[in-house]
């Protein structure tokens, strides 16, 4: 196992023992390690303990990126944690929904960098997240219909008379 | 019909001169609106930086699209700036020329098929007289394209309309073909 | 020049600075009354030349036009609110104010030409102005010319008071 | 005709005398507080066309140096005025002076 | 637990007030104007729009608008084969195609797990360092048209034109090269090439110098610049900058040092950061000054990658190159040290298919722009401009 | 002041010419100079300016209208002249349309103060200094008339700024120009050009004969920068900031009034400097010995010369200016005026005083 | 105080230096950058100067690997689609048709020598859509599709951007369609012969000898 990978592992297990169950257990994989919140409704929690922690510090979220789960009927967030100044881990964080009408804590509070990470996600695949300060689609326009990143999306016909497809 | 009224009616020497005059004002200085949208817009200020200087051609950027007669539509329009663009194209005074540089303003160029967000072709919401090819098209390129638009200004005039105009040029233009086979034989 | 080129351009001027006078007064729309002032100015500064007073010409230009108006202009703009074009302000009175008006045209234009008291004396005012204005500043006028930048410092102070009138009252509570 | 053609006092104290009536109906009339100070400025510019008429046709030089003073002032009260309106503004959020009724808010 | 990090949200928001700050007051009682500057609009760099609230001269508030060059990037990622992906990653950040297509095909070299020459690893330095440098330089040149400087602008476009002549030589393309592939180079470097670009280092420095005289310590654009739109360095890292703007507000962090890749780890260079003799540290010069450091480390980089490239008889670029791209199943998180910032891919890939299950291309100036709103507020208009200026954002990326 | 008759005898003579009642020689006194300065400003300002800018920035600027481009501001306005003139419908129609041509006015009625040799001067009014710094303030109500007849607010931020702007420069410059005045005993600008010209050439210039003299020579120059809006100080046209400033919404002909009135207004505050501070029309070669270069080189043709080369090389350090510096913030545009450029020019004008009545 | 004035002596100095090196610029601008190509040994000569290049006039010659405009030759092309395949923006179009076995001969060889298997009745590239991203040159097999260095060939038509590269008119393709057709459905005929003889069926045919055919203008005609 890379060091890396150790690393990932050694501040997964902290995670662990603080929340328990709440986490599932760690894929200490050697592209990029993860773990995954069993239980949604902590991710803020568990957010907000890996940013203060005095041993994790993850104070720097690299990246939040919405997937699309179609078999399992899931929407989901992955975000890749890391520590500036602080220890030299990293990790990543997996977070699901159900597909339709699921919802996700926002942790924009937590990392700003969130704030538009979040709306992107929703931009894209609509998952809603709860107590995020501006949910609003960020990159399509207002009155977009559907969202583009799903795996079943289909492109609507016009947008406000123009044409959309070739 | 005598000699005189077919001299009128063919447009007589002087309303074609003055045609010419102010053919050669308008073609001579062609201020486009600076509008810059993606990659295309880099080489079209590299086309207006020193090494290419449009200034050469009396082509320099306003960027009000009052003052301008000319759209240089360079990068690809999406739909949420459509509109925009739309407003933009309306607020310049006649005559006004667009010049849709690149491909994504001439087709949706590599975002033709799965681009949801992309307008297909800035010539669904306004009317483009020339299209400039490449992604994106060299300095060069667009310089070409300003020739040709400084072409099409040459072939209009008092009641010449600009399809007409259109027209004459089509005829004068030369097979694509021809020409490719020809830089290739230069290449070769 | 002859006499009729002179009178000539003096109707002109007579004519533009009436008639602007009225529009700033009669025009509903304020800032349109502002910009009519200009016109004003500009007559009188003009009437002013044919005075021979030329120095007072200019600096009813500099001061009017340059100064007050400009400042009329931004009252304007500050107490409306930006980007409105309707600027309307009604007219009271307009009959008994006519009538007043009328009424005091004639009683002064009667007094004035039935009063012959006044006319031309021998040595009247020829050329310019401004060597002799020069002059008179620094003698005659020196004490008058003191207190006028006097009043101007205070009037400055007072305005500059007036229009910081929140942030004094602020550091009052 | 020689009237019209010669350009004498009687000229100049006629525009002053329009100038300032019309400058007096601007006071008397209108609501707005601008323009009001519009109004004042009028009057001050046909006072001083009167000024400089007498001073041109009796040859002196006083009432040149009056009409500059009078310039002078009529910049410091254009200055303190419009301060004023801008406070009125403040205050009552309006220049009309018939609103303007009330010695504190 | 939630209420805790209500109140640490509110710790962390600290935006000093810097003494450009103006502190809002309301002195006449006008109304607030409601400004929307762009998306075509000369200063905003492209297409974004803010949409100001302004009291006078003075930005209440900003609030950015993006999306009008959203060009579907993500959805591309999963309709075309990877090597497809590359020329739509030149197409992100259009002003450093290469950076682009390195960090992406790095990424996917992570997860398909294969080794590279070490000729193609120099050669790749090479090019996204003199790429860095071109994108430096159009950083710099509109920054001096924001603030009303034209000619550094011409300046900076005509030695990036020498750039972009030395990678058109050796990929064939101006701007959009596709020419770091998964595995390889699309062409090998002509026989002069490194003659030509020691050429251009020798050309270049003394013009670097110039441009600093002419442009940086100039002190209109220093009192422009200075102690405009300062970002302490927490706030900085919680908004995720990375980047010269993380660098700017004195943040020691570098992905070339802290998360090497390639060949940095045998290179020497330092980490840029701006002197608080000066700057004030994170503010809008404290960017442009890490910039311009930037210009003369990767300046040293190419040096030193020209000395110790080997030279290789009858090299192919794209021996390595596998000949159908299918990585095994698995996600990865790889990222490169772009001339904006950290841009990261986080791939995931079924295993079966040619086509990623999913690509999210994280974007350094989508992550920058985001703090605009809370540096832009109680700025004068000529401010935002700088601000913007310094953030540099270059809206292919942001929008994607 | 021997003479006080407010036109030479030049322009007097020709002023008298009548056609019938209608006196079509003062027009033509008051075109000569107008039209020759619009000449000058539309041809030779503009395509100097592209030129000199592209030198600066290593590229050739206007090359292919005409030969060297020489005829490229001929079919600037020319094209100008076909556009499709828009009055926006927001518009306030009555001051989005007076507004040029105040402007235009405003900038234009200085050049008749301005001598261009020994006996061409539109009207060498005793207080020719004074109106010229005065009739500025034309331009101002143009401005603003256009920036609020707009009903855009980029024209009249623009607008507003841009006022805010000249008006405080105007003191500065005219505290300047109060030193020159009173170097020279009088605000003709006939007599600036008298009192400066003489058989030693430069050395009678106020700024090589004056000690004093650079201080509101420098002061007066950036002042009139800003009363110009040129950069440094191009702040109400900001293009980065504010699309084109107050005349945002202008099309056509009524665009091409606000960028003549700009050169002209150059040309006209370049003209002031050269006559207040280096002498106008008079020649700067000396006579040496018995080679009198001086007597030479002076008289109408000459003088001409002079003056517009003087103009020539004011307008291109102004141009050289803009094509160097950044552009300054609104509040240090004022720190500028109010806390640098005042003070210093009340310095100067205490210096100036005492070094004339003890030199 | 001493700060006021020292902000006015560094002004003043910088403001200086910045006009000495426009002023430099503007007295260099009597030299002149030549149009020494990127490969061009004097390249980096002239440091000083106008770097202008009067395009229509003069002209940098691009490198010989610049990719602008793609071109196909035709004559090479053994239609193998696999650029239709690896395009990522699907921009090239192709339709072939199977070589009749007497028809080999009349299709003729690449310059490299190999036998060409298919009619191309349809090439299509749409130039309009291209990105110039030159993945398609790359897996050509015979070196037919490539990129010139053309760049300047703006149309007033978008249209005009369709090239096509296609050997054969429509009807020259519905005949070669047509035959194919026939020895198909005589090949499935005694095929089925022969599977009703019992033989093995999937028997490659025979290679066809080179027969005196119609003698198509196939090379010419597509436009």
């Amino acid at each position: 196992m890379p060091a890396a990978v150790q690393q990932s592992k050694a501040a997964y297990d902290i995670i662990r023992e603080r929340f328990g169950e709440a986490v599932s257990e760690c894929d200490a994989n050697p592209t990029m390690p993860f773990f995954e919140v069993a239980d949604t409704s902590k991710w803020a929690d568990i957010a907000l303990f890996m940013r203060d922690d005095s041993r994790l510090k993850f104070n720097y979220m690299a990246c939040l990126s919405g997937v699309d789960y179609m078999e399992q009927g899931q929407l989901g967030i992955v975000c890749n944690l890391e520590s500036i100044g602080g220890p030299t881990h990293k990790i990543a964080v997996k977070v699901k929904c159900a597909r339709d009408g699921g919802s996700i804590p926002s942790v924009s509070c937590v990392w700003h960098t969130a704030n538009w990470h979040e709306r992107e996600a929703y931009d894209m695949y609509g998952m809603t997240f709860e107590g995020h300060p501006d949910h609003r689609r960020i990159l399509c326009p207002e009155d977009w219909t559907g969202f583009p990143l799903r795996k079943d999306y289909q492109v609507q016909e016009t947008y406000h008379g123009i044409k959309v497809p070739y | 019909m005598g000699l005189l009224d077919a001299r009128i009616s063919n447009r007589n020497v002087l309303v074609t001169s003055v045609d010419n005059v102010m053919n050669w004002a308008r073609l001579s200085s062609l201020w486009p609106m600076g509008f810059g949208l993606a990659c295309c817009a880099i080489e079209m200020m590299a086309t207006n930086a020193s090494n290419y200087d449009l200034e050469r051609f009396g082509i320099f950027p306003r960027s009000s699209p009052r003052q301008s007669d000319l759209m240089i539509v360079a990068g690809t329009v999406t739909m949420k700036m459509a509109e925009k663009v739309v407003t933009l194209y309306e607020q310049m005074p006649e005559p006004r020329y667009v010049l849709s540089m690149g491909s994504c303003s001439n087709c949706g160029g590599p975002y033709w098929n799965h681009g949801y967000h992309v307008l297909k072709g800035v010539d669904r919401v306004i009317p483009v007289d020339v299209y400039v090819p490449g992604c994106p098209p060299r300095p060069e390129a667009l310089i070409g394209g300003l020739l040709k638009i400084q072409e099409l200004v040459r072939m209009e005039g008092i009641g010449v309309s600009r399809q007409e105009a259109l027209k004459k040029l089509a005829e004068k233009s030369v097979d694509p073909q021809q020409v490719i086979g020809q830089a290739r034989k230069a290449t070769a | 020049m002859n006499q009729l080129t002179i009178s000539i351009i003096f109707y002109v001027f007579a004519a533009v600075t009436v008639l602007s006078a009225a529009f700033v007064v009669f025009s509903k729309n304020v800032i349109y009354s502002a910009f009519a002032l200009l016109f004003t100015f500009f007559g009188v500064a003009a009437l002013y030349v044919f005075l021979s007073a030329d120095f007072i010409a200019v600096t009813q230009v500099v001061v009017y036009v340059g100064g007050i108006l400009v400042l009329l202009l931004f009252g304007v703009m500050f107490t409306n609110t930006i980007m409105q074009t309707e600027l309307k302000a009604d007219v009271l009175h307009v009959v008994p104010g006519t009538i007043l008006l009328l009424l005091m045209i004639a009683g002064m234009l009667y007094t004035f030409y039935t009063t012959g008291d006044w006319m031309p004396g021998q040595a009247q005012l020829q050329g310019s102005v401004v060597q002799r204005v020069g002059f008179e500043t620094m003698s005659r006028f020196m004490l008058p010319f003191e207190m006028a930048s006097i009043v101007l410092l205070v009037a400055l102070l007072g305005a500059a008071f007036l229009a910081r009138y929140d942030k004094a009252h602020k550091n009052e509570h | 005709m020689e009237m019209f053609t010669a350009i004498g006092l009687n000229h100049f104290l006629t525009i002053s005398a329009i100038l300032f009536s019309l400058g007096m109906f601007a006071v008397m009339t209108r609501k707005n507080a601008i323009v009001i100070l519009m109004g004042v400025e009028l009057i001050l510019n046909a006072a001083n066309i009167n000024f400089l008429t007498f001073s041109k046709y009796n040859g002196g030089m006083t009432g040149v140096m009056f009409s500059l003073f009078v310039i002078v002032l009529a910049a410091a009260e254009a200055a303190v005025a419009l301060a004023i309106v801008i406070n009125i503004f403040k205050t009552f959020k309006t220049v009309d002076v018939s609103r303007v009724d009330t010695m504190k808010e | 637990m939630q209420e805790l990090g209500k109140a640490d949200l509110n710790s962390t928001r600290i935006i000093p007030q810097g003494d450009n700050r103006v502190v809002i007051e309301k002195d006449l009682d006008t109304e607030y104007m409601v400004l929307s500057m762009g998306p075509q609009h000369p200063s905003t760099h492209g297409v974004l729009r803010l949409e100001c609230i302004t009291d006078g001269e003075v930005v209440v508030e900003a609030e950015p608008y993006l999306g009008y060059l959203h060009r579907c990037f993500e959805k591309y990622c999963e309709k075309v084969d990877y090597p497809g992906i590359v020329p739509y990653t030149d197409r992100m950040d259009y002003l450093a195609g290469i950076n682009n297509e390195m960090a992406f095909c790095i990424t996917v070299e992570k997860l398909l797990d294969i080794e590279i020459p070490r000729r193609v690893e120099f050669i790749r330095v090479i090019t996204a360092e003199l790429n860095r440098i071109a994108s430096h330089l159009v950083a710099i040149g509109t920054y001096g048209i924001d603030l009303g400087a034209f000619t550094p602008f011409l300046f900076c476009f005509r030695d990036r034109e020498h750039i972009l002549n030395l990678l058109e030589w050796i990929s064939g393309a101006r701007m959009l090269y596709n020419y770091v592939w998964i595995g390889g180079l699309s062409y090998d470097v002509p026989a002069d090439f490194k003659k030509r670009v020691d050429e251009f280092v020798t050309y270049f420095k003394p013009k670097v110098v110039e441009l600093y005289q002419l442009l940086t310590t100039n002190e209109i654009f220093v009192k422009r610049t200075k102690g405009i739109g300062i970002m302490p360095a927490d706030v900085a890292i919680n908004y995720g900058w990375s980047g010269p703007m993380l660098r700017g507000s004195g943040v020691d962090w570098d992905l070339r040092r802290n998360d090497p890749y390639s060949v940095y780890p045998e290179l020497d260079f330092k980490v840029a950061l701006p002197d608080p003799k000066f700057c004030e540290i994170g503010d809008s010069l404290a960017r442009h000054l890490v910039r311009a450091i930037e210009i003369d480390e990767s300046l040293k980089i190419i040096e030193q990658c020209l000395d110790k490239m080997p030279e290789v008889d009858g090299f192919d670029p794209r021996a390595a190159i596998p000949k159908k791209i299918r990585p095994k199943a698995g996600e990865v998180y790889g990222r490169a040290e772009n001339p904006r910032g950290e841009l990261g891919f986080y791939i995931q890939s079924d295993g079966k298919s040619t086509k990623p299950l999913r690509c999210k291309a994280r974007s350094s100036c989508f992550v920058n722009l985001s703090a605009m709103k809370d540096l832009s507020k109680g700025q004068l208009i000529p401010d935002l401009v700088a601000i913007i200026g310094s953030i540099d954002i270059v809206l292919g990326e942001v929008d994607r | 002041m021997s003479h006080a008759s407010s036109l030479n005898s030049w322009s007097d003579a020709l002023s008298g010419f009548n056609l019938g009642w209608f006196p079509l020689g003062l027009v033509i006194v008051a075109a000569i100079p107008l039209v020759f300065i619009a000449l000058y400003a539309l041809t030779y300002g503009v395509y100097g300016e592209r030129k000199i800018s592209a030198f600066m920035q290593d590229r050739l600027g206007p090359m292919e209208v005409g030969p060297w481009g020489l005829l490229q501001t001929l079919a600037d306005i020319l094209k100008l002249l076909q556009k499709e003139d828009i009055v926006p419908n927001a518009a306030d129609k009555f001051l989005f349309v007076i507004g040029p041509l105040v402007m235009f006015v405003g900038s234009f009625l200085a050049f008749v103060v301005l001598p261009f040799g020994p006996a061409f001067i539109g009207a060498d009014l005793n207080v020719g200094l004074f109106y010229a710094v005065g009739i500025v303030a034309l331009e101002v109500v143009g401005i603003l008339a256009s920036g609020w007849g707009s009903n855009n607010k980029w024209a009249l931020y623009g607008a507003v700024r841009s006022v805010a702007q000249i008006v405080s420069y105007e003191i500065p410059a005219s505290i300047a120009l109060l030193c020159g005045a009173m170097m020279a005993g009088t605000l003709s600008m006939q007599q600036f050009c008298v009192a400066q010209s003489g058989p030693l050439g430069l050395l009678h210039w106020y700024l090589f004969s004056n000690p004093i003299a650079w201080l509101p020579f420098i002061i007066y120059f950036i002042s009139s920068l800003a009363e110009t809006n040129r950069a440094p100080f191009d702040i109400p046209e900001a293009e980065s900031e504010l699309v084109a400033g107050f005349f945002t919404e202008y099309t056509g002909m009524k665009f091409a009034m606000f960028f003549l009135a700009e050169y002209g207004s150059m040309f006209m505050v370049s003209g002031i400097i050269s006559i207040v501070f280096l002498g106008g029309w008079a020649s700067p070669l000396p006579n040496i010995g018995s080679l009198a270069l001086n007597d030479m080189t002076s008289g109408p043709a000459w003088g001409a010369f002079w003056i517009i080369m003087k103009g020539f090389f004011f307008i291109f350090v102004q141009m050289w200016l803009r094509w160097t510096l950044p552009r300054l913030r609104v509040d240090q545009l004022m720190y500028l005026c109010w806390k640098v450029l005042t003070p210093f020019a009340f310095i100067a004008f205490v210096l100036t005083a005492v070094w004339e009545i003890y030199k | 105080m001493s700060e006021y004035f020292s902000n006015i002596k560094t002004g003043a100095s910088t403001i200086a230096t910045g006009m000495a090196i426009t002023l430099k610029h503007f007295f260099n601008a009597v030299k002149r950058k030549g149009d020494a190509g990127i490969d061009d040994a004097d390249y980096f000569k002239q440091v000083d100067g106008l770097c202008t290049l009067q395009y229509p006039r003069e002209a940098v010659p691009t490198p010989a690997i610049g990719r602008y405009r793609l071109h196909m030759d035709a004559e090479d092309c053994i239609g193998c689609s696999q650029c239709e395949r690896a395009c990522p923006v699907e921009c090239i179009t192709i339709e072939t048709i199977k070589v009749t076995a007497d028809d080999l001969a009349a299709c003729g060889k690449t310059s490299g020598g190999q036998q060409k298997r298919f009619w191309l009745p349809v090439f299509d590239i749409d130039v309009a859509k291209c990105m110039t991203c030159g993945i398609c040159v790359s897996v050509c097999p015979t070196d037919c599709l490539v990129h010139t260095p053309v760049a300047d060939f703006s149309e007033f038509d978008v249209s005009n951007m369709l090239y096509h590269f296609g050997n054969l008119t429509k009807i020259e393709a519905d005949a070669k369609r047509r035959k194919l057709e026939e020895e198909k459905a005589a090949k499935e005929k005694a095929a089925a012969e022969a599977a009703a003889r019992g033989e093995a069926p999937a028997r490659p045919a025979p290679k066809p000898k080179p027969a005196p055919g119609p003698q198509p203008d196939g090379g010419k005609a597509g436009e």
